[in-house]
């Protein structure tokens, strides 16, 4: 059938008159909610989803508005890039054994990509799985692991041929994160926090199924989760921006401005209205079935308006500038750029230029991929990944 | 027409429109016919193409856009008219189309009465060409006082500097000053005692004059300085679309250039710190894009009473904040990125440049827009 | 010593000065120990080494640089003192030099009597230490209002917070009000009444904290207001120094870096977009470095009463403007070019980010130090 | 002889003493003052010179004030590019021959470097120098020449062999500019006027003893003259600065400021005196014997800092801002920056990021030989200049 707004509010209105969210338990609603196909629209039937267009969602959370959710923040990667990465390369198998415990939250995920050796260039990754039997054993080391200390499963990239150049020996496996040999420690950072941790695989054993699309096409599969990351990290449109935030210091304390001050509050302010409408634009693109370019810029630009604003705030702010809320190793549960005291999110926010591809791969992707302005020489294409210098 | 829409993209409407017009431009205004257009400037000659201009004016209907259609218009809204203002920027096309068609004919818009009604007709068939005789460096925040006098016997007095289009105007309407207060007037450019003086101009490709009443007869088409207001506003807006067509010509031809341009055995465009300037660039464009567009939909609503003016205000404050900075910022970079070709007169980069520059002082500065979000975004300054 | 100079290169006793300096600094204050010292600031305690302070106070005699021979001190100028804060701020060294030896020691050099002639002779064998118990925030433009109160029974009460070297101080140096107007007192530390709370800061490397005096005893060192003047204008100026130290380091470590790191299997420095802005930030450390040595030179002759105290405070208000700015930039360019490892709390980069950013508010924002230009350097803003 | 202060101070009086400006031909006065040794007293004795350390020069211009001088503006091609390197790399007959005239001004000199294929990338220039006997035959195109109307000589590099790669096949000649077969057309700029010239050489025959520097030591003889061309524009205090022309249009009307304008304008102003102190460092630098890499960065940065006070102007002066002073087409005899009117100091402006090496390539230089940076992978170093891609 042709999902419209209404079939799909009608959906939503069956499904709650036989499933009272104030007398059911909250994960069974949440399963009977990914039976209904009311989990994430888009996705097919029998998969949490309806096969309905994606911008429909947005009429299920309207009429399922203040029923138990998911927590997404507490399984961003799961729903972000772990599914639809699942979705477009799994098994049948592995879509139905996998999604149901993602959606629910019963089932936290991370994701197992960056090294100390590979941030930026992650195709010359050193991980190795190699194979024995029906079996995959792992060894290598992970860095910037988010909620990994949680996390049931991991989206794995590791390299199954180093004697082919280094973006054609990759493979792309789910990490069994309670397998022996998994080691996960908390990675402190500039804010005092663990946000992120470093994992250690030493002789982690996966059967073959655990693979994910086929030996050798695993920088194609990791494109795709890269590619969700981006565009959940650019277009999410925060309940609490960070103008608004800066905004809000700044009306409540008129004793701490200045002319200076005000004007860069206001060019910042602009900016932050161009970038909204930006990601206005972008979203009306997407819905009209246009997805425009303009994607892979939001994130580059929102790091930058993110720095600079918190920046001001910090300045702004004077003596109480100079101070910090907490700095407590302690691994937090989840993130808020926007919380906590402007020093930490001063801080925070350097992260933004970096995590899910730094402002300058950015850059290359839209200067090559939008512009088509053509590439650097490279000298690490054709050349097997043992030989490239490190 | 239908009700405008509130959408960022193009409709398909409007798509159209900017085909009809690239087409002609391509045809009629390419960076040869402008580049000796400006050298007719530079030699203190009129740059104006009045056959490109009756093209667009009339076989397009450029001139009409913004008329109802009950008195000959297209009945089209702003949004029409920023497609339109886009095309000419990005040809820094050499046509009264923002003087006449916007500017001139938003602060008719505003005013009641037959007489505004009448030159409203006049104007929507391309036949007759009007110049709003304000310079055009007043901010829409701080409308100049009005420089000429109505005297009781219905004569004008006065001289307007800065005032663009008005050497190929038929028709000048022209704020003034009179025993009750102000108002509009429309000067007949044939009139005894009107003189119209060509200054010489840093945007060669839309110059400015002043404009003198010597006693010429007048005739008051509205009361008080609403009219002018909205003008200026919605001259602002608009704007904004004509600086974005001006950075997206400057970007695209960069783009190209730097793709064959070879120096060092390589296209200049595989250095990296170019392309990240220019993905720097392209980043701006897009949001220039956004900001022209959403000012536009905002004025298009404005007409049809459906976006407050506090809304409205703030559309056009932050598309004039962002596209005039970016207009200009595109075109220093397309000749810096062209190095020394780019600094010839035979090259049509430079006369993109001082359009950008022009249109940056041009309804208010990227500064006086921002000063002016002050109070409409409520960040006010420092309590002296 | 000989009369000042002022030139802007480093004379060679200043750079004698500045290799013993940073000997001992490689030695004893090496990335690791002042990691360690960070982690001791981040769980609360009190991160300073007295060791390290002793053997910069006493053996090289940093802390009477700026104290006349006659009282014990070295007599040498803001010259000397601003080298050991370059090397100070490349090490982010957890000890001190500014607070106790620049700042408290320029307010008593400003006083006249016995009182003050006495503590600056403790303070130059480095025996004692000294805090001025002002916010690390105020500004030179706008002393804050004394906030202590000097009593008749000649006890303080009142509290000051934002003050930097209180927890390692012997004396403290607080600005009060009394009947007669305002007065500089010193309190002894251990005095019945003075208490200090650390409080959390952003600059894990030099803490602020609470000061408060509950009616304890003080001694009147000067009246007036100027001593505490004198001593943010010559803490603002000598600040800058620390600043380009800060930026120094921050250059240096990530050009050292960016030859190292490989990525795409070359040196990520051999990509012209790193290039280039290192470049970039390379022009603005050079100049930080012109800056910094022209306000120290200033400060050096303000002493010897041969610069004009305009010429003084627009060298200050220069050097703060620029090296303020150059150091955060300097700093966030460090943590971008590093990538993820400059993100972790184990690499040093994060110390020189929260300091650099801590100095940007010391003593004066850039932007006030801007502001204090338009009236030194005649360029007034506008006319409201 | 060691010279000092005093002993220049001296030898001045005394030509004074003997050559009265009042009562002398002005060349005459000019030709004896470069035979006493005053022209250049760094130049060696016999060519204008008397050996001594290039800032006594100071010492000279100080005595010599108000008597007849050359006009450096009108020869500065000469003074700062062409003298520096006949002096490096000249036969003893071609300094005899060039540097007397040069330096008076009976001989105006002009620079054949660039062309329309070679800019930035200059050493991959095309004009092409074919020995025939004792002579030499040029052929080929020279842009952004200016004064080639006005010049007797030029400073040519030339391509002597194709079949090398580009750096080893060029030679330096000085061109004579009266030869049959060189033709100069203006070259009009955004600005409206004709600064620059194409120079259209054509079968233009130059005697061996023009060459200057051995056969295929072209790109060293021209690096000595480009190092000398950056210097002099970096390092050029000017007698009128561009922040002092912007801050006389602040003060004088008052009417024009804004808040927003104000905090550009004081930031440029800490710009500009940063600069200042920047340059006094590095001459501070070089009259101790301590050169400083400094220099290197001078130009780049006064080319930022022009463009933007000039852009601020024209926006400061609002509707004066949108007209200009003229456009005709002509030569002028000199530049002044900072001269004219707003609108022509920011058009010239533009050109300062550009001539005499763009930023672009000085950022590279900074980068490359201040701060050891890795160069980036070359494709053109060991191919004959022949089969370059162009």
């Amino acid at each position: 059938m042709t999902w419209d707004e209404e079939s799909v509010a009608e959906r939503c209105r069956a499904f709650l008159a036989e499933h009272d969210p104030a007398r059911m338990d909250r994960l069974e609603f949440l399963r009977a909610r990914f039976d209904a196909g009311l989990a994430w629209v888009h996705f097919p039937e029998g998969l949490g989803g309806l096969g309905a267009p994606r911008e429909l969602q947005a009429v299920v959370e309207r009429e399922l508005k203040g029923t138990p959710d998911n927590d997404p923040g507490r399984i961003g990667i799961g729903l972000g890039m772990a599914a639809p990465t699942i979705l477009a390369f799994g098994t049948e198998e592995q879509k139905k054994r996998f999604l149901r415990p993602l959606w629910t939250g019963e089932e936290v995920w991370c994701q197992l990509f960056s090294e100390p050796g590979a941030g930026s260039d992650l195709a010359a990754l050193a991980t190795r799985a190699v194979k024995d039997g029906d079996e995959w054993v792992i060894d290598g080391q992970k860095v910037w692991t988010s909620v990994a200390h949680r996390a049931r499963w991991g989206i794995l990239v590791a390299r199954t041929d180093p004697n082919v150049p280094k973006h054609r020996g990759l493979t792309y496996f789910i990490c069994d994160m309670h397998a022996p040999g998994v080691e996960v420690r908390p990675l402190r950072q500039i804010t005092g926090e663990a946000e992120f941790n470093e994992v250690f695989l030493t002789g982690v054993r996966l059967p073959d199924s655990l693979r994910l699309g086929e030996v050798g096409e695993g920088w194609r599969v990791a494109q795709t989760t890269l590619m969700n990351e981006r565009v959940a990290i650019g277009g999410a449109q925060s309940r609490r921006s960070m103008i608004n935030v800066v905004a809000a210091t700044w009306r409540s304390r008129p004793e701490l401005r200045t002319h200076e001050l005000h004007q860069r509050l206001l060019a910042l302010w602009v900016e932050a209205e161009v970038l909204r409408l930006t990601g206005a634009r972008l979203r009306e693109q997407l819905a009209a079935g246009q997805p425009g370019p303009e994607g892979s810029g939001m994130k580059l630009a929102l790091a930058r308006l993110h720095q600079r604003l918190t920046g001001l705030e910090v300045e702004l702010l004077r003596e109480e500038g100079l101070t910090y809320d907490d700095w407590t190793f302690r691994r937090p549960d989840r993130v808020d750029f926007t919380g906590r005291q402007a020093g930490y999110r001063y801080l925070r926010a350097k992260g933004n230029s970096i995590e899910g591809g730094t402002s300058e791969i950015l850059r290359n992707i839209i200067a090559e991929r939008v512009l088509g302005l053509p590439p650097e020489p490279r000298t690490d294409k054709d050349v097997a990944w043992k030989d490239l210098p490190r | 027409m239908s009700a405008p829409t509130m959408s960022l993209l193009y409709t398909e409407v409007e798509e159209e429109l900017r085909a009809a017009v690239r087409d002609l431009l391509t045809d009629r205004s390419g960076p040869a016919a402008v580049l000796a257009r400006a050298d007719t400037a530079a030699s203190g000659g009129v740059p104006y193409d009045s056959e490109l201009w009756t093209a667009l004016a009339r076989d397009i209907g450029a001139a009409g856009l913004l008329v109802p259609e009950e008195l000959g218009g297209a009945g089209a809204s702003a949004r029409e008219a920023a497609v339109v203002l886009e095309e000419l920027g990005r040809a820094v096309a050499v046509v009264p189309f923002f003087s006449s068609a916007v500017l001139a004919t938003s602060a008719l818009l505003a005013c009641d009465g037959p007489a505004a009604r009448d030159l409203l007709g006049r104007l929507a068939s391309g036949e007759t060409t009007a110049a709003l005789a304000v310079s055009l460096a007043a901010s829409p925040y701080r409308p100049p006082e009005p420089a000429v006098e109505l005297g009781a016997d219905g004569t004008v007095l006065g001289t307007v500097t800065g005032v663009i289009g008005a050497e190929v105007a038929d028709v000048l309407l022209v704020p003034v000053r009179h025993a009750g207060g102000r108002a509009l007037c429309a000067v007949e450019r044939t009139a005894p005692g009107v003189s119209i003086t060509p200054v010489t101009s840093l945007d060669l490709t839309r110059p400015i004059a002043t404009v003198s009443f010597g006693g010429a007869p007048a005739e008051v088409v509205a009361e008080g300085d609403g009219p002018v207001r909205d003008a200026l506003v919605t001259g602002a807006g608009l704007l904004a679309s004509e600086q974005l067509g001006i950075a997206d010509w400057c970007l695209t031809t960069t783009v190209a250039y730097v793709k064959e341009r070879k120096q060092f055995a390589r296209p200049i465009g595989s250095f990296q710190a170019i392309k990240h300037r220019l993905a720097d660039l392209w980043l701006e464009v897009v949001g220039a894009r956004a900001a022209a567009r959403n000012a536009a939909a905002h004025l298009a609503c404005w007409g049809a009473g459906s976006a407050g003016s506090g809304e409205v205000a703030t559309a056009v404050a932050v598309a004039q904040a962002h596209c005039g900075t970016v207009a200009v910022h595109a075109a220093e970079e397309c000749i810096q990125l062209h190095g020394g070709i780019g600094m010839t007169w035979e090259h049509p980069a430079h006369l993109y440049l001082k359009r950008a520059k022009a249109d940056e002082i041009a309804l208010g500065t990227p500064g006086d827009h921002r000063n002016a979000l002050a109070g409409l975004a409520d960040l006010p300054g420092p309590v002296s």
